[in-house]
């Protein structure tokens, strides 16, 4: 068998006296879901952001594809395969729902100019496919609502084309229509062959589409299960402590 | 803004029984205006980054005093550089202290507005040491062209050939809605028979002046590059969120960087047109510039908080910064009064603007 | 464009543009109304704009006072060798050009000025006949203003010899930005703390900055110390009459205004230069020789202040406020008796 | 910044022999730093307010013009006033003039760099037409105590009063962690032993010079201000987040308004400094005194971005950008150089601090 | 029977050519739960803006306790009874927890300073009943996690004491634990006759704590229905639309 898409051994981050990720191992392979659990505060988005390039860890390390990966900034990670979608979005306001799908890799045109068609044509597709008529790709995000916006920043993050997807609470802010859909893309993904870690609250999304679930508790991974183990009543009593 | 700065104009016309409006009074505004207005063209992109730059009046007096100590006799060296050369050392010189100071801010991520008062402070200077406090002159007949002076015109068919290469270009950029082009191709043939208003000092038309081109051509390439280049979408998203820019594996730093050097080359080509006009580099050049090259944005409508901005309305502002002082000496008040009357029609222009913009929502 | 001369013999009133160079310090509001005033007798227009200190705004302002329709410029130079391109344009309008106060390198212009490397060198003059010998500090002007070179230029003039022979030693030399008030005031106090408290004499080259000294020496208990200035500004005059001031180099700025008013309105009514009543021919410093009408500046000190006030220039209880009018007091400020 | 100073001393001593920490030069630096200390202090609330005044300099000099020109004889009115009165009056109109920009800024939602900019213009012009350009002088000898000249300390006995009244309001607020107050103890010790080893004209210990008083109590009310009131709290709240503080309730802009009028009232403060310690009322007062002030409160830690700063790091800020002056012409360099040392030295302090900042994260 | 706490007639904001909410009327009574659900971008957050004086409505009328409201801006709404948790939370920052609680009804001394103790006290009261344990109340609250800054918010919300209380995605970044907590909450608020509108995506919330349930779509009200009609597979088709 080949190595894990992505495997993190004793990942450690302290801010100040707090220690945020304690010492968490575990992988996740391609074609896998692993959903990531716990309270508020447990540490899983200081995980997922030392996994994006964002935050630098104190101790620990982290391999993709086999390959030790040193995430010393964001860009860096995209190049190592990562994609990531972020708890708080991580959108420009000011640019709008086009610009920001493609922020950080504008398509250009033979010229060197910006292809504005092709990125406009590509971001319709992609948040058409989230959001049947979603509109407003030449407004400011700014002025979109909380579950527009959330979905540009996932659009964004599946552009990237990456190996491994960390997904950081991305249906927080969905309504049960677009929170489906998202769902149905997981597992679009999942079949190929992408490896994805799921933050999320949400823990009927979570059994939806993961394999195994892991379960966070101040910094410290607590247990990892798999999928079939659990129900609802069993994963809320782990989830909750 | 531009409807404020119509009614600006015609009240000054007005009190000045029209000598605003002449085709004099015109070219010689325009030209007074070009080396803000080069200026607030690369500051709309700092500002947009988020940053501020405060050293560029310094900056312009010192290359612009590397620029002359080049080429005149006994200045610098000993043997005088042929003024091409001089010019390109010197806005070499200048993109490179842009991007010192660039460094400082994206690197060693220290506040631009100390790294560029201290700049400020340093070239000012530097400036007086180039050349021990003294005026550098003369300066080259043919480098002095540049400044718009006797023969820095290009006469009137060169003129109408930049005009009406300028309105073909909009005319094909524009043929799907070419009702939307007309004032702009309007306002191109107006301003190019402006121009040619003007006799030269052989009788014959002048022509539009060399810093007016410079100026055309500068605000054009930074549109170009702010709009539709991924370093202007980069400084953009920089100013709207700088993490958001990072985590998007935009090279913040770099594009921080290379935003404060375009600003310093043009700094540079500022300094040029200025020398070049003065005929001579003088210590005091540029100083306190740079309250009027920020205000020249800000009045075009750049944010200071980031993020919004465009070379166009930075042009805009810095005629408008330059209509005030020129429109004000054609008033009989003393020079107090005058300050005092700029301030308040400033204030009152903002105020009108921004209403008119909320009203437009 | 018809000539100047033309249309002032065409009976058409005279207009004068005056670019003034600033207009920070008391005396240019001095020039300009009797300029003014000189101009409305003559039935001439007055035209002005204002540099701010600035040669690029001063290129400006020429500009557009030719624009304007002025028959004959008045120019207060702010850097005369950055006004180039500003000749050629009046000359190319046929349009004179007077170099006021200040002097401009080039062949056709008409100077009226009082001599400022002769300002200087009166200052220095008047400080060695009260203190012949000792520590000397230089408050200069701004780096940035031409016309500071001038004046330290005759100020060492003056001192050069008893500088060379030892019995002055400079222990203090520094420029002060803008000529602020304020900042020559910290100036002196570091020179002064440097100096380990004490000083001899300071050759300052203003009115405004001798405030901030006369100040920083009042602060350290040193009032008295002989500090020279120019301008005759009112209240350098009263500390002359007080004893915190030597001399303050009066150019009587009215005269200059009136010539000014006289000359142009001449000049515009086709006048030739050499024929203006009282101008002499003048040799620049490079060689140029142009027509030059020159006025002597005065040293205003404690024993001829009634100058000044019988002048018209000030009031005498402007100049003696607060001075004991015992028999201690100067002449000016004595009662009678 | 604390640190660096300490170094910055060290190495200017050094090199001065001495001169530079002897008590008269320390005692002059601190005189000297006033002025731009109070109108820092104000500073800081407007910048943590995300805005920023340009015109302070403008407005220090136009009241002080009016404060001289109401006491002195032949000034604005035939009689002239009481120089308390006409101390109180230009407090309040330099307050008004705050509030007036601060209006435009809060109420009209111009953006603070134009409005200021043109408060800047306005008050320029008319602090030269308040006395046609003339300097006023000479001013009331009581006044002129407040500026620390001749009679401007208070002695010795009172210096050592206020010291121990000072550190025993520190030892009572701090009774619970003794040591942590040890330091600050020491200072003002330090402080009041050195202001009375500089001998006063009399010969006996001049002690404590009002101006520094002054710049004491401006800055300690400040920093109750923006610590211990609910002013001070939406001050910060509103540069953090301005909608989130007007979501809260906040009434932004009211806010907004008090703290261009607070600064407004200590630029009437600093022109009173001036003044008194100028004996005179010049035209050119407190030009470019603007940017010295906002450099003050960026060094002492205020964010441009608005949301952070303290009045405690505005005054250390102040000394840091006079110390450097103050260093500089003892060691007689020359203007052009000292220029340039100081924008090198700032740049240097600036990166040294941050990195401190940054590792002890 | 007295005037519902909260009524609502006609209630329109239109954005440029958007109509984002389009002629709603409904009301919520004391000691009522409406619970308004429906698809992102459906005008939820914007009638809540409306009813906060956050936005200005451009018709339509608004009673609170039978009074008219003009809710000309937020503050004019908290003095009018009506509490807002907005959906983007509007935390300041740069402020730690105990200030955001307080944010704009700071306690103050008899002095007139701020009671900084009381207001720690008070705050730290507030968020253990809502978190136990919950330690950060001295630290800026951008360092706080995603669902540590909501429940800042929620605090600031519960504080106000206000007879009508606005939630809008309350629980949208809550573990599941957390999540448990604010429903209990809500429950105690009602029993306590305060009048709420809760806005939720959480359609499993919605049905534990609303009397009756209103669906929006475009901008419209479409349904409002009893809880009783209603179960999760009815409610999640009519949300979906
Ligand atoms: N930059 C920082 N500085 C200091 N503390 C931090 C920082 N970032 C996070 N923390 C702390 O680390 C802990 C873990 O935060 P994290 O955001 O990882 O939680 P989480 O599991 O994602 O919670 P939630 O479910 O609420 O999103 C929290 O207590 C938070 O206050
Ligand atoms: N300030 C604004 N300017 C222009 N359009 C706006 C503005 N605010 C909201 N909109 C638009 O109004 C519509 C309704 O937005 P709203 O935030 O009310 O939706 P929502 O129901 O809360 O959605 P979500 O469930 O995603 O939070 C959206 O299409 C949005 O783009
Ligand atoms: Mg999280
Ligand atoms: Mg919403």
């Amino acid at each position: 068998m080949s190595a894990p898409a992505l495997e993190i051994a004793g990942l450690t981050k302290r801010f100040g006296g707090v220690t945020a990720v304690d010492g968490v191992t575990f992988s996740v392979g391609a074609g896998e879901v692993v959903a990531l659990v716990g309270h508020n505060g447990a540490g899983k988005t200081t995980l997922v952001e030392l996994l994006s390039g964002a935050l630098h860890r104190d101790a620990g390390e982290v391999r993709v594809n086999g390959r030790a990966a040193s995430l010393r900034s964001p860009r860096e990670a995209q190049l190592a395969g990562v994609a990531t979608l972020h708890q708080h979005l991580a959108l420009a306001d000011n640019l709008d729902a086009t610009a920001n799908v493609f922020l950080g890799h504008e398509r250009r045109t033979r010229l060197g100019l910006l292809d504005e068609r092709a990125m406009e044509r590509e971001a319709r597709a992609l948040l058409d496919g989230l959001s049947p008529g979603f509109a407003a790709l030449r407004e400011p995000v700014a002025l979109l609502s909380g579950g527009q916006r959330q979905l540009v920043a996932i659009a964004r993050a599946l552009r990237l084309d990456a190996k491994v997807l960390l997904m950081d609470e991305p249906t927080a802010a969905l309504g049960p229509g677009e929170r489906a859909r998202v769902v149905e893309l997981v597992q679009r993904l999942v079949a190929a062959r992408l490896a994805i870690l799921l933050v999320s609250h949400d823990l009927e999304t979570a059994l939806a589409v993961a394999q195994r679930i892991a379960v966070m508790r101040r910094g410290r991974l607590v247990a990892i299960r798999e999928r079939a183990e659990l129900d609802a009543a069993s994963l809320a009593a782990l989830a909750v402590g | 803004m531009l409807a404020a700065l119509a009614v600006l104009w015609l009240a000054l016309a007005w009190v000045s029984d029209g000598v605003f409006l002449s085709p004099r009074n015109l070219v010689n505004l325009a030209v007074q205006a070009s080396a803000v207005g080069v200026m607030a063209c690369g500051m709309v992109l700092v500002i947009a980054a988020r940053q501020i730059d405060l050293s560029i009046g310094s900056v312009l007096g010192f290359t612009g005093m590397v620029i002359a100590g080049l080429q005149v006799q006994g200045g610098l060296f000993d043997a005088p550089l042929p003024w091409p050369a001089a010019l390109a050392a010197g806005i070499a010189l200048a993109c490179a202290i842009g991007a010192w100071h660039g460094a400082w801010v994206a690197y060693a991520r220290l506040p631009s507005f100390l790294v560029t008062l201290a700049g400020l402070l340093v070239f000012r200077g530097a400036a007086w040491l180039v050349s021990d406090g003294r005026t550098l002159a003369p300066l080259d007949d043919a480098y002095t062209r540049i400044g718009g002076g006797l023969g820095g015109a290009i006469g009137a068919p060169a003129t109408w050939a930049i005009a009406a290469a300028a309105c073909a270009a909009i005319a094909a950029a524009r043929w799907r809605a070419p009702l939307h082009a007309l004032p702009a191709l309007a306002a191109l043939i107006a301003c190019a028979a402006i121009a040619n208003a003007v006799p030269g000092p052989d009788g014959t038309s002048a022509g539009a002046p060399l810093p007016v081109l410079v100026l055309g051509a500068v605000a054009l390439g930074v549109h170009g590059l702010a709009t539709r280049t991924r370093f202007g979408r980069h400084v953009f998203a920089i100013g709207g969120s700088p993490i958001a820019a990072e985590l998007a594996g935009i090279d913040v730093r770099g594009v921080t960087l290379r935003a404060f050097a375009l600003l310093g080359a043009l700094s540079g080509v500022a300094a040029a047109l200025t020398t070049a006009r003065l005929g001579a580099a003088t210590n005091s050049m540029g100083t306190q510039t740079e309250l009027a090259v920020i205000a020249a944005a800000v009045l075009g409508g750049t944010s200071l908080a980031g993020g919004a901005g465009s070379a166009g309305g930075a042009v805009l502002g810095a005629l408008w910064m330059q209509s005030l002082e020129n429109g004000m000496v054609l008033l009989d008040v003393t020079s107090a009064l005058r300050q005092v009357v700029i301030g308040l029609v400033l204030i009152a222009a903002v105020a009108a603007d921004t209403r008119a913009r909320r009203d437009a929502r | 464009r018809a000539s100047a001369a033309a249309s002032a013999t065409s009976g058409k009133e005279v207009v004068v543009g005056v670019s003034w160079s600033h207009f920070q310090e008391e005396r240019w509001k001095i020039d300009e109304a009797s300029l003014v005033a000189g101009l409305r007798e003559r039935g001439a227009r007055y035209l002005s704009a204002d540099a701010q200190s600035s040669s690029e705004k001063q290129l400006a302002d020429v500009e557009n006072l030719i624009t304007r329709g002025a028959d004959v410029l008045v120019v207060v130079a702010h850097d005369p060798s950055a006004l180039g391109p500003a000749l050629a344009s009046a000359r190319a309008a046929r349009i004179p050009v007077i170099a006021y106060d200040r002097l401009i390198e080039a062949p056709d212009i008409f100077y009226l000025s009082f001599d400022n490397r002769r300002v200087g060198r009166i200052q220095a003059e008047q400080i060695l006949a009260v203190a012949p010998r000792g520590r000397f500090a230089f408050i200069k002007g701004s780096p940035q203003d031409p016309n500071t070179e001038f004046v330290h230029a005759g100020q060492l003039d003056a001192l050069r010899p008893a500088i060379e022979a030892g019995r002055v030693q400079v222990v203090g030399d520094q420029y002060v930005d803008g000529w602020l008030p304020d900042v020559a005031q910290r100036v002196m106090e570091q020179v002064l703390t440097r100096g380990g408290g004490s000083i001899d004499a300071v050759v300052c080259s203003n009115d405004g900055m001798a405030g901030g000294v006369a100040a920083a020496l009042a602060a350290a208990g040193l009032s008295g110390i002989p500090v020279s200035g120019q301008d005759g500004d009112v209240a350098a005059l009263n500390r002359i009459a007080l004893g915190r001031q030597t001399v303050s180099v009066w150019k009587d700025s009215r005269a200059l205004g009136r010539a000014a008013a006289e000359v142009s309105v001449a000049l515009a009514g086709g006048t030739p230069p050499e024929k203006i009543a009282g101008a002499s021919p003048f040799t620049t410093p490079r060689g140029v020789r142009v027509p030059a009408l020159l006025l002597e500046p005065v040293a205003i000190t404690r024993a001829n202040l009634d100058r000044v006030i019988d002048a018209g220039w000030v009031t005498r209880a402007s100049v003696c406020r607060g001075v004991d009018p015992g028999p201690q007091a100067p002449p000016a400020c004595r009662a009678p008796n």
